[in-house]
């Protein structure tokens, strides 16, 4: 359906942002292989990507209420 | 005469769908801008848990990029004004 | 008119760059609200983004005539 | 009827060379991608020559953003699942 | 007849008007552009007044980045024109 | 044609992207005209750009092949 195809794209995007970023943060110099520090710092990276993904969105929330008050 | 009221009728409901998607993607874009800016304030080595200190940063970080919005749009609209005022 | 949403969509454009730019270079970590000096560099960043648009356009204009001729 | 058909023909011919650019077009989009990535990671001052370290970092770069995509992908689609089991 | 003239007459004028805006709003991305790479280069913590060697520093900044535009391009042409004649 | 149409539109996003990245690794105080040693650093960057993407490319349809398999 639509709706369900939206929210494919949507979470696509998401995935898109968290492996830019996170790969940014966690791959110094690549190797041949993820070592094992860096898988473990890709997984926190991620966790800590939705984590902000939903304060923002509360805090976003939050305000855009408060202003159309 | 019922089928084409029918279709309008469809007609607005999806015109009507498409505004609200429309809209939620707005909200949806705009989170991302709020999170790659915030999370590049406050963010440093990612953790095993979000501390305190970073969702207060993370949530102040939100309400001061809109007040700056604010204030920029604010002053912008002044100053038009005063252009246009400046202008008579 | 469709000249007026131009103009506006140009002013939203504009306005969004600067947002971007200036909280980048004057918010250090954001506080519970903006700090008076915080508000003061906002200003300040916000003029001189202004003026700086100003300069690039008119260099801008000036190399495409000399291009042109 | 005949020219019917090759109009068909034309519009099919017409709708896979759009569907092969557009997928063309994509990869495209996506080497550039991660080139800004690698080049990024792995690229100083320009020198006059790729040498051999600075073109095993930039390989290693695309295969390692791609592990790290799949990682994320996968992670994510574990997620999903365990909240939807978590919710029966 | 001359209604039809008329609505020719309009299309044209909307479709220059139209062009027109699509060369104004390159010219201004192009602007946007060249602002965003120049007010890295030469902007620092914003002063109270743009000084003498800011504005020369952004004037200079536009006219060096463009300068490298037709450097690179003037090249890429030239290595067309060696594969294309080396490949004869 | 369609096809030169659209060779054209990549040469030009390649070109583009070669500017703004050369121009940012090369071009430290922008002066009153290229120095020599700019140019030179813009040259070696716009072969060592197009030899990344080489690279890149390779290892690219390298691992399709392989995940695809």
């Amino acid at each position: 359906s639509m709706r369900q195809q939206i929210a494919l794209a949507n979470a696509q995007q998401m995935l898109g942002k968290i492996t830019v970023n996170c790969f940014r943060k966690c791959i110094d110099r690549p190797g041949t292989s993820l070592a094992r520090a860096e898988e473990r710092c890709l997984v926190q990276c991620m966790d800590r990507f939705m984590d902000s993904l939903k304060v923002v969105s509360i805090t976003y929330s939050r305000r855009l209420m408060r202003e159309t008050k | 005469m019922s089928d084409f009221e029918n279709l309008t009728g469809n007609d607005k409901e999806l015109q009507e769908f498409l505004m609200i998607e429309k809209q939620k993607a707005q909200v949806n874009a705009q989170i991302h801008e709020f999170n790659e800016i915030c999370w590049e304030k406050c963010i440093g080595k990612p953790s095993t848990k979000l501390d305190h200190a970073t969702e207060t940063c993370l949530s102040n970080c939100v309400d001061r990029f809109i007040d700056t919005s604010l204030l920029i749009t604010q002053r912008f609209a002044q100053m038009l004004q005063k252009q246009s005022s400046g202008g008579m």
